[in-house]
Formats: structure tokens, C-alpha cells, sequence
């Protein structure tokens, strides 16, 4: 008698325990927010502390010229005030934690806010930032983008895996967050592909537009007829793809093309057929790991045709896979190239801040140069205007001049794809080594600007 | 098998007979049946889980305040009630009612106010939850491991998907035109895809007893995924193929909004969790528990354990290809990639450590995988490492699961109470 | 031709590699009834074992096991006088840690405690996916994300006899691993403690009043498979490399190995092994090279359809 | 002992061999089963009685040999489609579903019989079968244990409840194994009487292996003698008392 009472009142209880839950909002104060973000910020980027320590210091330190920096930019623009508490920009990293290419953009991207920090920040705002780990998959990082643009974020800088930053943009666009993305898949950047998104932008080429310039090089290096080899992934289909058209343009015929599926260790067919053919050169769109494979199998099968290829073809790890010496010969096309002279202080600056990383290359450059973009374009604005940002980037073109940081001069078209100088590398016993330098396509006009 | 070691055996050199031979041994699954498929107590251990979840939501979510604090003691309060009330007698079924009926409002009121990450979260949860649903009535009820999930899931997703485009495919050289179907209409039809073709692995590789299903199922989720990758006529391969949710509309309410898909997904997931409880206290569930406790004598009293086992993989498999297409939507771009069978090791998991055979099992293994993991995000992978080890150690512990597990303890308290 | 006979050939070095990832498989299936699905995750850890104490340059420590602890780098250096006796010295160090944590602890902690006689395999089958799962990511999270090169053992010498090129490390893999598979045939069908051992397997029960110390012969069985694999990870390493994912697709090919060649014969493992090499190869060659991997699926899934005892496999000895 | 036995055969067993690797087990094997009767079958331990009803009822199949029911050959059918045809069975070592109640475990071996595979999806779960159930319940006195999970019974319970499970759908033939075995004494006589009553009252045909020679010579009609795979005679319980064969094969097997 009594307990049917009793369990009444738990029916109540638990309703109005469960109403009253399920109405209170979350994240709408704005207290509450900050609160939760510095928290966690402290709790979950462990090794990040020392950079943040440094800054914390360093801005301490350098109130004074902090002060002067805003104060001349405030003579100009006295209603910039930045967008997050304490005089701070916040961005917000979605990253690879477990992947070098993550790791080394997110030390790029540290290393580019503690530069801009020093010198006195975005407009006289301290950068701070948010970093979550995307576990390099693609719904994983769509959530943590998600989540992220509830931070309220000035700009969300990364993914670099294309397959991961193809789906988590989607909520960058909805939140009309700008995104600076390391990824280089084509698909990106294609407005017929990504629902017209405006707040999505490269820091390095596209394999599209990377395409047309080494396929120019190829062209005086004397290339008529070429064998495609590239492994069925979003990477090495889309950059297929973009080359094969520049092939056509540039009146290259093409041979054999041949397909192979991602982590395939057996290449001894598909190598025995491209040495059947009557090709001049071999271009090969692999990643490290088929990179390697391929470099090992061509050694002991033993043709002699050129490889030309995508940045992975003679990138450290590959060559570190191969057995040694095959790698040798290998040419490619890089963005940036981290071992490239112009970059000797920029590296050696890198190397101090983060000791740990040994593998140092375009994806620490790409981090970097993000940053500074971020800034400039900031700057042009004169304000924190998310709204502004896209129109002010797209087709804007940013020297070194102007913004030192970017290291070499960039220009961006209508879609968020960027163009400037880039190299061309061979590896030299083991190494690989910048044999020349492309100028930039200087086309914007064709496309959409 | 191990358990052949001491059995007579067929000599049937085809095999057929074989899935009829009745165990000598007398034999009973570790697997413990303890839920009995009935809307359980565990369903507490349920709410609880979530009410967990919500509490400590990672980033930009609600803190530990005074509402969030009621909201645990309510759950204390619902899983102590649970716990000391017998459920056999009259109070027992109101407060099998009232867990129910909580969960199912808790569910329903939740997104109110809350963020959209937070609801992307619950959306995931509700479609994965009907795929581990689906799951666990193959694996918890049938008695048959299917590691095909997540190739179904992508069947579902990519048949729906191509369905509503409505474009131009190309198959082996022939052209289609795809007609261009409402979205609503393309999942009932993806789960008939879906089950058609598990009756056409299962009914061969189900004519034998053994872990084939398990095989058959792993080679056809290969196959699937190198079709998806490598026809690029139909598929678009590893591109991918953004998905946009356009035409969704019921009742006039446009589903787009991550809030308003969420109830898409929570709807299917109760479509499912019914679809599974009716056939489980249906006369086809207890011939479904017979043949998991003891399937030769099941066959010998004309339960054909052959069509039963294959019509729960079926029925399986079709609730995971009707979430693939609720899926695709929530993450708004499908590829290969998403439905390799890494993805159903994470629903096998989920299965087995939410509690095979029961109902409420599938749900806390759904939340395991996409609400807990969520805010364990912060360990990296390594929580990953340790969800592995969990698994270990619940299969020697525990074998009936977190479900189970908690049957297992209300049972205890009131074995002590009643002495 | 020239081209047929280098497929053919490479295909048979691949093959040994699927035949050398079976074999264990197969024998932990055969005598003990355990279908480990952890079993890439069993050749992927030795692999990694040998090239944390062996190499040369001991970059890989020993991660840290527990955080607490932390790292240690306890990598073994050597010079090296033409043979890679690093990697040897590696190999030796790791053979007893595979017995103890892939043979004695595996069976002791889960395969006695899930596979009792006239009980259900599932159980087991749930908890070594579960345990491929901690393997795989704790390597990932405690050692490296990335594929670290493998050096093999052959050396990286290779001849051309009439225009078709052959390594040192195909033609040593498919020796070593016909003599490793011979081996173990001639030691389970013809020595006394392998045909205990069989016994122990077949019949428990009678083997037990024949007094056979049938506990003493499954864990035999589980020492051998735990030095198959390390010897599996020396082999297969150089092809694909130290990595942490290696072990899902060593498994899926271990498994169709086994079950094409017969899962209850050794020798089941070795041919079956060599047929989806060179199929996998002949199909990449001469139908697509997009389903290269297509032409052994499908041969699985007709085997179990059509023959579940293998294609090499006795059908008077299958268990149902 | 009132014998009202057809003449008619309900199931007609034709010369049924099995050989396993080097050992007959079964060895040409013909008998008849006419309807209302119960037939017992004996012979010592190894004689073939366990593998004959496995291939009887389609667990095992035979090398040669016919089984035919009501006249048409079944040799070919599943287990399942014999046993929905009226051929039903218990096996030696008890078989039943231990973590089902009671009557949850008489539901299973009686719904298979009725309706349509639909039917039995969106029927409610009893399929009208309660009544039928609770009767026969009622009947083997178990009306306390009804809602007992199976697994908890006594060992004389349980064996009493796994014979009702092969009668509960009235099959054409019940084939039981060693009803008795293993059943206390005094749960046998109880075992005996319900048999008894379900052949006279409900006219049940029954083929019944059994150990308990007493207990099988007071409820056969007839009785068929094996030894060493083949039917060594068949006779009334009588006849096979005072045959000096079947001494001498009890006496000889062990």
C-alpha cells in the first residue's frame, strides 16, 4: 500500500528530474562556455603547455610594445576589439593526433601563433587555441568540427587528411566559420562538389592546380608518352584525374594506366607491366607506404624510365621505406618543400620550438603560413568579421611584402585554392633536393576572380 | 569446432544433415539468456549511461549544475527502485513501465536547448543504435556472428543515396537512369536490398553449423567495399558522393535541422527496437531462443533452424541497410572508407559488451561507441586500447554484458533480500 | 611469357607470405579448436618485438607500458659483418616473449576460460577480436602511427635469369616457408610427440586415458604457433613493413588461406597460401588490377559454399 | 494389458544401414509401427538403437534404406519437416530448453505444428496454445512448476517434461529414448502411467528405446530385439521373455 505511494512520487520526481533536465540549454551562457574551454583546454593539450606557457610569458613581457603595437593599429581602427576575453582571438584545431601529418601541422600552426603572438598578435589580440584530436576519421572529425564551432572560434584551422576534411567542412560552412585546411584533394575546392562552400581555404595546391605546372616542366624535360600509376583512393584518383587532363592539354600522350589498390605490398605486375610499355617516363600518384613498395620493386625489376610524381614520390618517409638507393632518380612537384633553401631559418627556428618532431616538412610549412594568412586578411579587414572574411580572401593575393610570414607569395582564386611558386625535386643519393623552381600559373582570371 | 572433440559425428559427406545433428553434449551458450527479451531493468542501466553522457558532455557542453545533478539522482533513484523491486509482481511491471516510459521521454526532450554537436552525437547514436540493434538479433538472438554490418550499412547508404540523386549510372558498360525517388521512399527500399541479399549469403553458408557465417559474411563485406571503391560509375569510388538533405519532409516539418534529423534517427531506432521485441515474444522468438539453447533438439521438434537463423540475419541486416540510409544523411558525405570492416569491428564490440539478448544491450553498446566515446575523445586512441581489453575481460567475466551484467547483480540483491 | 613467369613468381612470394601467416592459424585451429581472430595482430607484434631489440639503430624503445614508468630504450646494437645480425639477435630475443604473452598467457587467460569442450567457439571468437583490437591500437598509441621500415633477413640482392627479375628475399621467403610448413608437417604426422599432440587434439579424452599429457600438448601447440609467428613476422615484415595496421589484412588473407587450402591440414595452409598469391596476382595482371583481391574472396566464399573442409582439406576429419 | 491395435502401419522402416568408418552400426533393419501401439525396442548398450532412431528421424542419414510415414517416403526430409509431419522424438541424453520456463518449453514443441510461418509472427505469442498446454501440464502434474525455468527441475521432472515436449503435438509416431533412464523410482512408475495414459486415452503411437526391461515389458504391445546393428527378433514382451536369444545377448554383451 505504502510503497505504490512511494513509487507515485518517484513517477513525479523522476518526470519532473527529467523535464527539467532535457529544457535547460547548454552552451548558451556565455560565462559557462569560456569556463568549460579554458578547462579543458588546460586539461587535454598536455604537451602543447609549454608553447602556451611561452606565450603567456612572452605576452606578459612584451606588454608594453604589445600596447604600442594596438594602440598604432587602434589610431586606425579604434572599434577593433577582439572577438574572445582577455584580448584573445580564439581559433579552434581539429587534428591527426595520430598521424605525423597531423602532429606536424599542428606544431607549424604553434609555431605561426607564437611568431604573431610575439609580435603582437592579430590587431592587438593574443591568439589562443583550441586543439582536438580528429583520430584521422572522417565522422570523428565531423563531430569534433561540430563541436568546435560551438566554441564560437574566429577560424578553425585544419584538417589535413582530405577524406576527413571533406566531410567535416560541411559544418564549418554551416557554422560560416572560415576553415585553412593542409588538404590537397581536388574535390575540395570544387564548388560542384562542395555545395558552394565559400569559408573553405588551402594553404597549399590543390592537385589540380599543382598539375599544370610540373606536366610544363615534364614537357621541356622532353616527356611525349607517359604510363599512369596511381592507387584507388580519394588522393591518388583525384590527383590522377587533375594530371590526366593536364596530360591532354599539354599534348603528353598517355600509355598504360594502371590502378592499385591503397597498402598494397605486391607490386611485381603492375611494375613488369609498365616495363612492357614503350612510355618515356612513369607518373606515379602513390603515399609513402605503396611509394616505398614501388621504389624497392622498380630496383629489382629494373627499368629505366623516369618517375615523375606527387610529393609523396620523394618524400623522407618513402625514401626510408624503399630499399636503399632505388629512390633515387625519383622526381616530383612540391608546394613547399621544408628542406628548400628559402626555408633554412624558418626550419631552423621550427627545430628549436619543437625539438621532437624529426620529420619536418610541407605540413609544418603549411601550419605556418595558415596562421599568417589568417592575420593578414584580418588585417585588410581591419576587424574580426567572419562574415567578411571569405570575400576578402578569395582572389586576394598576399606578398611576402606585405606579410613576411607566408614566406612566399600566394594568391588565392575564387574557390579558396591558392597558387604560387612551387619546386621541382629530385633525390639525389637518398636526399631529396630542389632541382628548380616553378613560377606560379598567374591565372587567376580563369578562375572565378 | 571444440565442441565436435567428443561428438558423434555426421558422416554425411555433403554436410547437409549436419546443422540438424542434435548436441550430445548437453549444452548451454555462455552466452547466458538473462534478459528472457523482455523490456528489461537494464534499460535503467540505460539512462543512466546517457545521464552520464550528458553530464560530462566534453567541450562547450553543460556543466555539472544543479539540474544535471537532479537528473542523476533521479537515475539513482530509478536503478535503486529497479533494484529492489521484484518485477514479477505488480509494482514490478509499473516500474518496468516507468523505467521505459523515462527513457523513451528522455529521449524525446533531450535535444530541447541543446547544442547541434551535442544532437550530431545523438543523432549517430540513434542510427548506430538500430544497427547494433539489428545486430544483436542476429548475433544475441539468432546465435549466428554476421561481420557484414557495416557493408550493409553502406549498401543501405549508397542505394538510398543513388535512389534520390536519380542520376545516370554506369554498371559494366550499361547505362541506367535512376529514377529519383523521395528519400522516405528509398529506406524501405534499401532494407529489402538488404535482406535480399543476406538471404542470398546466409542461405548457403547457414547449411552448416560453425563460425561460416562469420567467414562468408567477412568476404562479402571485402567484396562490397571493393566495389563500392572500384565501380565508379555507380559509386563515384573513392571520391565519395556528398549527400545533401534536401527533400525531407514529413508532415510539412523539414527534417534538414541536425535537431529535426535527430528525431529521424530516434524514430528508426524505436522502429527497430519494436521490429526486435515483437519478434522476440513472438512464437519466432521462443523458436529463436530454442535454437540458441539447444538447436538440435529445436530441429527434432520442427523448429527449422536453418530458416529461423537466416530470417534473423535478414531481418538484421535490413535494419542496418534502413540505417545506412538515415546514416548518410546525418554525416552528409558517403565513401568506401566509412564501411570497411574496421567499422563493423565497432558495432561487434558494441554488440557484445552491451549484452547479447537482450534488449536494452544493443542501446548502452550504441552509446559505448558513439556517445562514450565521444568524451573519452580526449585519451586519443587510447581508449580504443582499453575498449579492446574491456571486451577481453567481459567475455571471461562477464559474458552476458553491461545488460547482463546488471540483470545479473538485480537478481543477487534481491536473492539477499528475499533470504 | 616473360611477363607470365614474373607474375607467376611473385605471386608465389606473396603467397608465401599468406602461407606463413596461415600456418599458424591453422594449427591453433586444428589442434586446440581456437579461431583466433587475432591472429594478424600475433604476427604484427613479433615483427615490431624484433625490430625494438634488434636493429641496429635502436630507435624504437620500449614504449611506456605504463605511463607512470615511461620509456626505455633498451634496443640491442650490433655491427654488422655482412649478415643483419641485429635483426637475428632480435629474433632470438623475441621468440620466448611471443611463447610467453602470444602462446602460454593467450591460452591461459582466454582460450582456457571461453573454449570448454561442448561449449560455443563465439565466445572465444568475440574475445580475439577484442584482443586484435587492444594489440593493434596499443601499438599505435604506445609505439608508432607510422610504417617503419623492415629490413629482411635475404639481404636486397636480386638476379635477372632471362629477362625475369627475382629478389633474394621472394626466393627466401618461399624456401623458408615451404621448410617451416615441412617441417611441422614431418613433426605432427611423424615424430611421437607430434602424433601426442594430434591425439591430444582429436580426442581428449581417450588421448587422456592413453596417458598423453594432453594440457602439456595444447600448450605445445600454442608455444609452436607463438614462434610461427615471430618467425611469420621476420618473414613478412620487409614486404609490408613494421606497422601497426599490418594485422587486418595479414588476418583476412591468413583466413582465406587456411580455409581455401584446408583449414584442418598444415600443409592446407601452404598451398592454400600460394593459390590466392598467384590468383591474386594472375587476376591483377591479366582481368583488373582494381579486383586483384576479388579473385580470392570469391574462391573463399565457394569453398565454404561448396567444400568447407578446403580445397586440400580431408573431409572424413571436418568437424561440424 | 488390452491390446487395440490397427493392423495399418503408420510408419513402415525398410532395411535402414548405417556404417560409421569400420563399424556397422546399423545393419539392415526393417520393422513396422502400426497405430495405437506402443514398440518397444532393446538390446544392449551399442547395438545400434540411438544411431537407427537418428536415422529414422533424419539427424543421421543413412547409407541405405527407406523410412516411409502414412505411406510416403521421408527418407529425404529435413529433421524439422519430418518432425512437422508427425515424427516426433526424444533423445537419450535429456534435451531441453534449460532457460525457458516450463510451459514456454511445451510452446516451442507444439507451435511449429500449427499455422503458417506469418502466422507465427504476428499471432500473439501463445497461438491459442495456452489451454492445450496448461492441460497437459496439468496432466504430468508439473501445474506448480509451469513458469519454473526448465534447467531448475528435478532430473525426473525434467525427463518427464522432455516426453511431453515430443507428444505435446500429438505426432503420428513419438519416437522416445530411455524415457526412463536415469528417473528415480518413484517418479518412474509416474513416468509409466502417463505414457500408459496418453497411449490408451489419447490413442499416441510410441516407439520406445529403453534400458529398464521391467518397465518396458509392462507398457509395449510389442517388442524388437537388437544386437549388433541388426533386429535380432520381434516379438510380444512374452515372446521375447522366454527367447533364449535374447538371454544370450544380454548375457554375452556384457
Amino acid at each position: 500500500m505504502s510503497s505504490r505511494i512511494l513509487l507515485r512520487f518517484l513517477a513525479l520526481f523522476f518526470t519532473f528530474g527529467l523535464v527539467t533536465t532535457a529544457c535547460s540549454s547548454d552552451g548558451g551562457d556565455d560565462t559557462d562556455a569560456a569556463a568549460d574551454t579554458s578547462s579543458s583546454a588546460e586539461g587535454d593539450s598536455g604537451d602543447a603547455e609549454p608553447p602556451d606557457d611561452g606565450t603567456d610569458t612572452d605576452g606578459t613581457d612584451t606588454d608594453g610594445t604589445d600596447t604600442d603595437g594596438t594602440d598604432t593599429d587602434g589610431g586606425d581602427e579604434p572599434d577593433a576589439e577582439c572577438p574572445h576575453e582577455n584580448d584573445t582571438v580564439l581559433l579552434f584545431g581539429p587534428y591527426e593526433a595520430n598521424q605525423p601529418a597531423g602532429v606536424n601541422w599542428r606544431a607549424g600552426v604553434e609555431h605561426g601563433i607564437r611568431d604573431v603572438n610575439e609580435s603582437g598578435g592579430i590587431l592587438g589580440c593574443q591568439i589562443d587555441i583550441e586543439w582536438q584530436d580528429t583520430q584521422a576519421d572522417p565522422d570523428i572529425s565531423k563531430q569534433v568540427v561540430a563541436e568546435g564551432a560551438e566554441l564560437d572560434p574566429y577560424t578553425i584551422m585544419g584538417t589535413v587528411f582530405s577524406g576527413s576534411t571533406i566531410v567535416n567542412m560541411v559544418e564549418a560552412q554551416r557554422a560560416m566559420i572560415p576553415q585553412i585546411v593542409g588538404s590537397e584533394s581536388p574535390a575540395i575546392t570544387d564548388r560542384a562538389e562542395n555545395g558552394d562552400n565559400d569559408f573553405i581555404f588551402r594553404t597549399s595546391f590543390g592537385g589540380d592546380s599543382g598539375a599544370p605546372k610540373l606536366v610544363q616542366f615534364m614537357v621541356e624535360e622532353g616527356v611525349e608518352k607517359v604510363d599512369l600509376i596511381y592507387k584507388n583512393d580519394e588522393f591518388g584518383v583525384g590527383g590522377a584525374e587533375a594530371h590526366r587532363e593536364a596530360f591532354e592539354a599539354a599534348g603528353i600522350a598517355i600509355g598504360e594506366e594502371i590502378v592499385v589498390q591503397p597498402e598494397q605490398i605486391d607490386l611485381s605486375a603492375e611494375v613488369s607491366q609498365l616495363a612492357a610499355t614503350d612510355s618515356d617516363a612513369v607518373f606515379v600518384f602513390f603515399s609513402e607506404i605503396e611509394t616505398g613498395a614501388f621504389h624497392s620493386e622498380v630496383a629489382v625489376q629494373g627499368f629505366e624510365k623516369p618517375l615523375w610524381g606527387a610529393d609523396p614520390l620523394t618524400a623522407g618517409a618513402s625514401i626510408e621505406l624503399a630499399t636503399p638507393g632505388s629512390a633515387d632518380g625519383a622526381r616530383s612537384h612540391s608546394g613547399v618543400v621544408a628542406d628548400a633553401p628559402l626555408f633554412e631559418d624558418w626550419l631552423a627556428a621550427h627545430n628549436e620550438l619543437h625539438p621532437d618532431i624529426t620529420s619536418v616538412d610541407h605540413n609544418n610549412i603549411k601550419g605556418y603560413i595558415g596562421v599568417y594568412v589568417v592575420k593578414e586578411i584580418t588585417e585588410r579587414m581591419g576587424s574580426f568579421d567572419r562574415d567578411a572574411f571569405p570575400a576578402t580572401l578569395h582572389c586576394a593575393s598576399i606578398t611576402v611584402e606585405d606579410e613576411p610570414g607566408v614566406l612566399l607569395d600566394v594568391s588565392y582564386d575564387a574557390n579558396g585554392d591558392v597558387d604560387r611558386e612551387s619546386f621541382i625535386v629530385e633525390v639525389v643519393d637518398g636526399v631529396a633536393t630542389v632541382i628548380a623552381t616553378v613560377p606560379p600559373l598567374e591565372n587567376l582570371a580563369d578562375r572565378g576572380c | 569446432m571444440a565442441e565436435s572433440v567428443n561428438v558423434p559425428q555426421s558422416k554425411a559427406a555433403d554436410g547437409s544433415d549436419a546443422l540438424d545433428q542434435p548436441d550430445f553434449e548437453n549444452r548451454r551458450d555462455k552466452i547466458a539468456i538473462v534478459d528472457r527479451g523482455r523490456l528489461s531493468p537494464s534499460l535503467i542501466a540505460l539512462v543512466s549511461m546517457l545521464g552520464a553522457a550528458v553530464a560530462v558532455m566534453p567541450v562547450g557542453r553543460a556543466g555539472f549544475d544543479g539540474v544535471i545533478g537532479l537528473w542523476f539522482l533521479s537515475v539513482l533513484l530509478l536503478v535503486g527502485v529497479n533494484v529492489a523491486v521484484p518485477l514479477d509482481t505488480r509494482n514490478g511491471q509499473m516500474v518496468r513501465w516507468i523505467s521505459t516510459a523515462t527513457f523513451v521521454a528522455f529521449m524525446m526532450l533531450f535535444p530541447i536547448g541543446k547544442s547541434g554537436a551535442t544532437m550530431t552525437d545523438f543523432g549517430l547514436f540513434a542510427i548506430f543504435g538500430a544497427v547494433v540493434v539489428g545486430m544483436n538479433l542476429t548475433q544475441g538472438f539468432a546465435g549466428q556472428v554476421s561481420l557484414a554490418p557495416a557493408a550493409f550499412l553502406g549498401i543501405g547508404s549508397y542505394t538510398s543515396v543513388l535512389l534520390d540523386m536519380g542520376e545516370e549510372v554506369t554498371v559494366a558498360g550499361v547505362t541506367v537512369d535512376l529514377p529519383d525517388l523521395p528519400f522516405l521512399a528509398t529506406i524501405p527500399i534499401a532494407i529489402v536490398v538488404c535482406m535480399l541479399l543476406s538471404v542470398l549469403i546466409g542461405f548457403p553458408a547457414l547449411r552448416v553449423r560453425g563460425p561460416w557465417l562469420a567467414f562468408v559474411t567477412l568476404a562479402f563485406s571485402l567484396l562490397v567495399f571493393l566495389v563500392l571503391n572500384n565501380e565508379d560509375g555507380l559509386t563515384r569510388g573513392s571520391r565519395g558522393i556528398r549527400v545533401l538533405r534536401n527533400d525531407f519532409e514529413i508532415f510539412g516539418i523539414d527534417m534538414l535541422p541536425t535537431h529535426n534529423f535527430y528525431y529521424a534517427g530516434l524514430f528508426y531506432l524505436f522502429f527497430s527496437l519494436t521490429v526486435v521485441w515483437w519478434i522476440v515474444r513472438s512464437p519466432w522468438g521462443r523458436a529463436l531462443k530454442a535454437i540458441r539453447d539447444n538447436s538440435g533438439r529445436a530441429s527434432s521438434l520442427g523448429v527449422d533452424v536453418r530458416n529461423y537463423t537466416l530470417l534473423g540475419f535478414a531481418v538484421g541486416s535490413g535494419l542496418a541497410g534502413g540505417a545506412g540510409a538515415l546514416y548518410a544523411r546525418q554525416v552528409e558525405y558517403i565513401e568506401p572508407r566509412s564501411y570497411f570492416v574496421n567499422q563493423t569491428i565497432d558495432f561487434f564490440l558494441a554488440t557484445v559488451a552491451g549484452g547479447l539478448g537482450t534488449l536494452a544491450g544493443p542501446l548502452i553498446g550504441g552509446s559505448l561507441i558513439t556517445l562514450v566515446a565521444d568524451y573519452l575523445r580526449f585519451t586519443g586512441d587510447w581508449y580504443r586500447v582499453w575498449f579492446g581489453l574491456f571486451v577481453m575481460v567481459m567475455m571471461v567475466v562477464a559474458p552476458e554484458g553491461l545488460a547482463g551484467s546488471f540483470n545479473r547483480f538485480r537478481a543477487w540483491v534481491q536473492k539477499r533480500v528475499d533470504s | 611469357m616473360e611477363q607470365f613467369l614474373q607474375v607467376t613468381i611473385s605471386g608465389l612470394a606473396t603467397g608465401a607470405i599468406f602461407a606463413i601467416s596461415a600456418v599458424g592459424f591453422a594449427l591453433l585451429w586444428q589442434t586446440a579448436g581456437a579461431v583466433n581472430f587475432a591472429h594478424g595482430e600475433f604476427i604484427m607484434v613479433p615483427a615490431v618485438l624484433i625490430l625494438a631489440l634488434g636493429t641496429q639503430e635502436p630507435t624504437v624503445g620500449i614504449p611506456d607500458f605504463i605511463p607512470l614508468i615511461g620509456g626505455a630504450n633498451i634496443g640491442v646494437a650490433l655491427p654488422s659483418a655482412g649478415l643483419p645480425w641485429g635483426l637475428l639477435i632480435g629474433f632470438a630475443l623475441t621468440i620466448p616473449i611471443a611463447i610467453f604473452l602470444l602462446g602460454y598467457l593467450f591460452k591461459v587467460s582466454l582460450v582456457d576460460r571461453l573454449l570448454q569442450p561442448g561449449g560455443d567457439d563465439i565466445p572465444l571468437v568475440i574475445a580475439t577480436i577484442g584482443l586484435g583490437l587492444f594489440l593493434r591500437e596499443y601499438v599505435h598509441e604506445a609505439w608508432f602511427a607510422t610504417p617503419q621500415p623492415f629490413p629482411s633477413v635475404f639481404g636486397n640482392g636480386f638476379w635477372r635469369p632471362g629477362g625475369v627479375a627475382i629478389s633474394a628475399d621472394d626466393i627466401g621467403i618461399i624456401v623458408a616457408c615451404t621448410i617451416v610448413i615441412g617441417a611441422l608437417q614431418f613433426f605432427i604426422k611423424r615424430t611421437y610427440l607430434g602424433r601426442q599432440m594430434e591425439a591430444a587434439a582429436q580426442n581428449a579424452e581417450t588421448a587422456r586415458v592413453l596417458g598423453i599429457p594432453v594440457n602439456r600438448m595444447v600448450l605445445l601447440t600454442f608455444a609452436i604457433n607463438a614462434v610461427l609467428v615471430t618467425i611469420a613476422g621476420l618473414l613478412v615484415s620487409p614486404a609490408i613493413n613494421a606497422r601497426w595496421d599490418a594485422g587486418i589484412n595479414l588476418g583476412l588473407l591468413a583466413f582465406t588461406a587456411a580455409i581455401i587450402g584446408g583449414f584442418n591440414q598444415v600443409r592446407g595452409a601452404l598451398y592454400g597460401g600460394f593459390l590466392v598469391g598467384v590468383i591474386q596476382n594472375w587476376s591483377g595482371a591479366y582481368l583488373s588490377t582494381l579486383y586483384r583481391d576479388a579473385g580470392p574472396l570469391l574462391l573463399l566464399i565457394l569453398v565454404i559454399l561448396v567444400r568447407p573442409q578446403g580445397l586440400f582439406g580431408r573431409a572424413e576429419e571436418r568437424r561440424i | 494389458m488390452t491390446k487395440t491395435v490397427d493392423n495399418e502401419p503408420v510408419v513402415r522402416v525398410r532395411n535402414i544401414s548405417k556404417r560409421f568408418g569400420g563399424n556397422q552400426a546399423v545393419d539392415d533393419v526393417s520393422f513396422d509401427v502400426t497405430k495405437g501401439e506402443i514398440l518397444g525396442v532393446i538390446g544392449p548398450n551399442g547395438c545400434g538403437k540411438s544411431t537407427l532412431f537418428n536415422c529414422l528421424l533424419g539427424q543421421y542419414r543413412p547409407d541405405n534404406g527407406s523410412i516411409e510415414l502414412d505411406g510416403i517416403d521421408v527418407s529425404d526430409w529435413s529433421p524439422p519437416r519430418r518432425a512437422k509431419h508427425g515424427l516426433a522424438r526424444t533423445f537419450q541424453l535429456l534435451q531441453i530448453f534449460e532457460t525457458m520456463s516450463v510451459r514456454d518449453n511445451l510452446k516451442t514443441a507444439a507451435q511449429e505444428h500449427i499455422g503458417s510461418a506469418a502466422r507465427r509472427l504476428f499471432m500473439r505469442p501463445d497461438m491459442g496454445l495456452d489451454g492445450e498446454v496448461d492441460d497437459l501440464i496439468e496432466r504430468f502434474r508439473m501445474a506448480h512448476l509451469a513458469d519454473e525455468l526448465a534447467g531448475n527441475l528435478s532430473y525426473g521432472q525434467q525427463k518427464l517434461l522432455d516426453t511431453a515436449m515430443a507428444l505435446v503435438s500429438k505426432p503420428a509416431v513419438a519416437f522416445l529414448d530411455e524415457p526412463a533412464g536415469g528417473v528415480n523410482l518413484t517418479m518412474l512408475a509416474d513416468v509409466e502411467q502417463q505414457i500408459r495414459d496418453l497411449n490408451v486415452h489419447d490413442g499416441a503411437t510410441m516407439v520406445i528405446v529403453e534400458h529398464n526391461m521391467e518397465f518396458i515389458f509392462a507398457l509395449a504391445h510389442r517388442i524388437v530385439v537388437m544386437a549388433e546393428g541388426r533386429v535380432l527378433m520381434e516379438g510380444t514382451p512374452d515372446e521375447v521373455r522366454n527367447d533364449p536369444r535374447v538371454v544370450e545377448v544380454y548375457l554375452g554383451g556384457h
